[in-house]
């Protein structure tokens, strides 16, 4: 056992840091600065994966023939904690992170070779159909159903909590295609391209007031069997490649542990009568118990890309490290609301979108607080919610 | 002991409820997108229906309530969210009226108690920890009167208030309990400048920038380094007051979550089948009974001047930080996707009730301030 | 609403000091400190009962008629919080407190005639026999089996959890009478001699080392059915009555505070470099939490009595209490184990025996506080585990 | 970065394990009521099969392992629940005598590592919070020597060990941080009096009394004044011994909670299948690997000498308070009954993790001393 980070990934870190301060924009540090969600501004996050294209490194994690970079798994472990610290807004993670590499997994060539560069150089962009108003945790009984009508299939039905749908130009989406069954096994994955007649899309404003989530209604679309994924009712193998994707695909700790940095200077401008906020012992301590938890959970991802840099497959541990992430990212938000007091409560969101040209009536990071705290509400529910999680882990770990 | 109402106070509560039932619930006010600052008509009803005179003496033409009363009145606010600026105006500017000696009563409750007043009292000040005895904002005497420079953030209904109640030193350093002084302020003077702005919870509120202010002796309220006792006093009824409010709202997210989870299917069967959830929704209820517990001990201690009565309203917020703040975010986790939408209610009880848990000190600050006491 | 104490209670609660300040022998007075149960050292509990019922006050919830004091709530409650300040050991509550109001309410005349007094004067000790190995918090499936035999029930099986089953003489018990039909409907109440041929019991050696409870093994026990308190297969009325007021019949908030102000004392002696512990910033948030918690729990157990003078039905309320009153009394013998560090683990169970003349090598308090933890892990468990009251408030309360 | 045990760790892990389990699990140590304070021949096989010999260096007769071998001998004594003085012994005064010099590494090494020397720390002080620093016990520089005057609570392994190391003031107030100096005594020396005891894990423990008790200046270890970085670095050697001891504890409450929870049935079902028990133990299992990753972290840190090594340590200790603690009473409210008696092994796990979290500072002081660090 050793800690010993080999040379080449230490300069390679210095390598990524050269490039981001040089690549980032002003557009797109703003944009990384007012980000308050896992979902960026849809214009700057686009731009931002337009230079790193450039650079080739849009895709670390896909293999090289589609356009990766080839990095070991420490290098691309860098290169995430360096684009978090350097603060870039994070990329849209449908096209990159959820189809590409389904696509890669069980396309066709031709899907492949239509679809992929599409997604790398940001000319397509992703929504994920998965959830239906029946079907949030209990996604297996989904109810979207599509008809086979020759060599195309006609959808009817309805989905939701589809992030940024009225962005997207392309959705991926899981379909019934048989009624009888178990659950799992009529399920069908498809390809389809958002302007197929028939298709309507209502923003779900959310608690943010961000309308960052739709529902998405089907009314006979038409779609080519050709933009199938895998068998016609075997979808539900691709659909949980994603789901666990989803769920460990992404290192929570090197972000949570720039967030409370970040809280520590905050609470530095925070005068009391002695001193600072960051000298009273109760802040601290509540600082020290997240900070505590973050090195727990940081060295619990390391053992686990141990675990899969050896070839093994942690399997449902990407359910442990999803329920750690998401519940330690709301404390440090909730603790982060604390922090500022009162403070946090102003509330202009028309001074959170990049370029919007209105004026914070305080410190940006006010603003940026609460819509932070009200947004991450959200992530023990979504990719599974957490009480899905921890039966999975009750299940699939301790085998009850 | 006794913790029935009264026949008046159940009538109270039994108007209140009627009134928010018949259109001034918070679905309605949810709805109305235009988010204007203050609903003019709202506040004439407020004065018709008596509550802007509910705490005043019945000498000052008020109706003789305590903190009970505006319990009453508060919580069924709360279950409605009901948008409106009672705490800023009767709450906190008339508390500190009331305590300002008989001329300022004269002067100014007919107005307040009319609905022809608005009031706002400036407080927090940016970058620094909220504790009034952490005032920086400066008063320095001058010939005649007082000379007031600085900035004070996020003045409740500061954007609509016809007058503002400034906190500033005429003495002492920041952490001194001396030095404190109250000042009467009015948007037109000189010097002032206000920003006004929503805050998370649909309410509003303004920036307040104050630049070489002049003003008379008379702006004084109360006695000059003396502001900290009658603000201690009036923050604690502030406090009470929200307390209610917060405990309205959190009833009704305990009601909205338990009746979604009776409905709501996953996995063939009523998500409240599910026996996590069931335990959970049990602790939200006690979580629940236990704030309103805290709410009746304070209120009473308050109301009859008991010496541990301040530390009882410490316990009420410190509580309400934790174990209220835990059930509203369960309420939402509860409701999955659907919690997280503008569209359900149970978000904006939930974001009235951030509102009141970073309001004038968080769990910490009190749960340091009980021990100390 | 008002939190007015009336005069009477105000005389009567230095009526109730007086006389404890006269009546509790060193002996007494002892036995209390080193109790860290619920369960006080059997000879003292009996002795302190005994001083008690000279004064008639061994039982003031009970009827006038029976010996009771005829007290209102609000002096009981005085009573009650004045033996917790002056610090003596809790009476055992098998006789007083179960055995004895199920009686009054369920049992004959005959019955009362002869055991009520005998409760009363702690002639007899009674031990409860309710769970069973495989009937814990499934109670209703309990399996002791009673035949019937002319004028006597035969009884076979095993009670488990039975507190001082091997000082008590007497058991109030529960046997299946009928196999059929729905589990709770064949189920009888009776009483019984723990001289009775056939009955065997074998104490249970808990994490304190203390052998508080026992299994007592039944092997054709043969019970005169004179001895039936109520019908035959109607034992569950009675049954439930006795479960609600295990639940509910005390108030824990008085006792609670009680030790947080012996904690605080200790706090006082414990010296940092810069003062006490007492002082800690840390360590007054600890006691804070619990303190705010306890005024809570304080108004709540008000609240419920103010309902029970006005004659409502509290209900599942009495799950609440008993949930809220055994957290906080886990909680409140942790910290006192961490306000005492290392020295909380000196063991000296022979230093706990009041009269056992074993010298403590430390104070007093650091003994009592690791038993007191250690038995108080099991508050949670017994008279229905917190689990099965969360489960009660679920159903009852919520309606789920 | 690697977490894999090299082949020289993996054969010691398998090994102790097999020596668990050939008759020195818990479930023996715990069915021998006579509770011996020593057991000789056990300590004889730690000898022989060179478990004393692990942290020192080659040259010191040692062979030369160092912080991840202690972790995997601790971690499998914590799963068999052995009770031996391996920490005061080995890595307390073994630690301290390795930081001593020369001299007193060749004088008593041989003796520890081959058995015949047994050790104790006198480090905690009555009614005085635990810290190094917070010493109050005097040690007087008198001709010839120090004069020691004072008491020592809970002084691990006190009642056998063949000498003490005695943490003492030689100049400064508590809270100092210099003035600490550490002493060579043994039991038979003047004035000194060991009253032994159990403590609540089935170790043992003495009280012990200084009453003028004399030494030569030789007794002095290490440098006057200087006693307290050697201490701190052998503590914290100390905590990862601990740590490693109590994950290898925690691993066994899950593992015997989930395979009861399968077993035992209430309500006409496995407890396992409720679902609430299935979240709890899914939190259970999930605070075991957090704390087997602090483990890591902080014994891979303080081996390659980080610069945030002691940080890590901190962590650790603060997590198992707080994590640790919860999953053992987790463990016991779910073995419900069965897990208050004496008979279960779950107890007396629970007691073990119950006496590390005691010892060397509770969660919060280990908190606040990472937020200092």
């Amino acid at each position: 056992m050793d800690l010993t980070i080999p040379d080449h990934e230490q300069s390679f870190r210095e390598e990524v840091r050269d490039f981001l301060a040089r690549a980032m924009t002003p557009e797109i540090r703003e944009a990384g600065r007012l980000t308050t969600s896992v979902f960026a501004p849809v214009k700057q996050a686009m731009d931002w994966q337009r230079i790193l294209h450039e650079q080739g490194w849009a895709a670390p994690h896909w293999p090289r023939e589609y356009g990766g970079t080839g990095w070991s798994v420490g290098q691309r472990t860098v290169f995430a904690e360096e684009l978090v610290r350097a603060g870039a807004p994070p990329l849209i993670p449908m096209g990159l992170q959820m189809c590409g590499p389904c696509l890669i997994g069980y396309g066709t060539e031709e899907q492949k070779a239509h679809y992929l560069p599409r997604i790398l150089s940001g000319e397509d962009i992703w929504c994920q159909g998965y959830s239906e108003p029946g079907a949030g945790s209990d996604l297996a009984s989904l109810k979207t159903f599509a008809e086979s009508d020759g060599d195309h299939y006609v959808i009817n039905g309805t989905k939701i909590w589809t992030t940024y749908a009225h962005h997207a130009n392309r959705m991926f989406l899981l379909v019934r295609t048989r009624r009888d069954g178990k659950p799992q096994a009529g399920i069908t994955f498809l390809l389809l391209d958002m302007a197929t007649p028939g298709i309507t899309v209502e923003p779900i404003v959310g608690l943010d007031e961000v309308p960052e989530q739709c529902q998405v209604f089907f009314d006979n679309v038409r779609v080519p069997k050709a933009n199938r994924v895998g068998e016609e009712n075997d979808g539900w193998t691709v659909a949980k490649y994603l789901l666990t994707f989803e769920r460990g695909g992404q290192d929570y700790a090197p972000g949570l542990g720039v967030q409370l940095e970040q809280l520590k200077a905050r609470a530095r401008r925070q005068a009391t009568a002695t001193g600072s906020l960051a000298d009273d012992p109760l802040w601290r301590r509540q600082v020290a118990d997240c900070e505590t938890r973050v090195l727990a959970l940081s060295f619990t991802e390391q053992r686990i890309k141990s675990a899969l840099s050896a070839g093994k497959d942690p399997g449902a541990l990407s359910s442990m490290t999803k329920i750690l992430g998401t519940e330690l990212q709301q404390r440090v938000t909730e603790l982060a609301v604390d922090t500022l007091g009162a403070q946090a409560l102003l509330w202009q969101p028309g001074a959170l979108v990049p370029g919007g040209g209105e004026a914070p009536l305080g410190p940006e990071y006010a603003l940026t607080t609460m819509a932070s705290y009200l947004n991450a509400r959200a992530c023990s529910i979504y990719g599974g919610s957490n009480e899905v999680q921890r039966g999975i882990i009750a299940k699939a770990v301790l085998g009850l | 002991m006794n913790f029935s109402l009264t026949e008046e106070q159940q009538m109270l509560a039994d108007s209140v409820r009627r009134w928010v039932r018949d259109g001034h619930d918070g679905e309605a006010r949810r709805r109305d997108k235009t988010r204007r600052p203050l609903d003019a008509a709202l506040w004439r009803q407020f004065a018709e229906l008596g509550w802007l005179a509910l705490p005043f003496a019945e000498d000052d033409g008020g109706l003789g309530g305590g903190p009970v009363e505006t319990l009453v009145l508060m919580e069924e606010l709360g279950r409605g969210l009901v948008v409106a600026p009672y705490v800023p105006t009767v709450v906190l500017g008339g508390g500190l009226l009331r305590r300002a000696g008989p001329a300022w009563r004269e002067r100014h409750l007919p107005a307040l108690i009319e609905g022809r007043l608005q009031l706002a009292l400036a407080l927090d000040e940016y970058e620094r920890v909220f504790a009034p005895e952490n005032t920086a904002l400066t008063a320095t005497a001058e010939q005649g009167g007082y000379r007031l420079d600085g900035r004070k953030a996020l003045v409740l209904n500061g954007d609509q208030a016809d007058a503002l109640l400034v906190l500033a030193r005429t003495g002492g350093v920041p952490g001194d309990e001396h030095g404190l002084s109250l000042f009467w302020l009015t948007p037109d003077q000189d010097g002032v400048s206000l920003a006004p702005h929503r805050t998370v919870d649909g309410h509003t509120a303004a920036k307040l920038t104050l630049e070489r202010v002049h003003l008379p002796a008379e702006a004084l309220v109360g006695e000059p380094g003396g502001a900290l006792a009658p603000l201690r006093a009036t923050l604690d009824e502030a406090l009470l007051a929200l307390g209610a409010e917060a405990v309205g709202a959190l009833s009704v997210l305990l009601d909205d979550t338990v009746e979604y989870a009776k409905t709501r299917r996953q996995f063939g069967v009523p998500i409240g089948d599910f026996q996590a959830l069931q335990h959970r929704m049990a602790d939200m209820f006690m979580a629940l009974e236990q704030l309103r517990s805290l709410l009746l001990a304070a209120t009473l201690k308050v109301a009859e001047g008991h010496a541990d009565a301040r530390r009882a309203v410490h316990a009420l917020k410190a509580r309400l930080g934790l174990d209220g703040r835990h059930l509203a975010q369960e309420a939402i986790q509860l409701h999955g996707g659907m919690g997280m939408t503008d569209e359900l209610a149970v978000g904006h009880y939930f974001k009235r009730l951030t509102a009141i848990n970073g309001l004038f000190g968080g769990a910490d600050a009190h749960l340091a301030a009980f021990a100390d006491a």
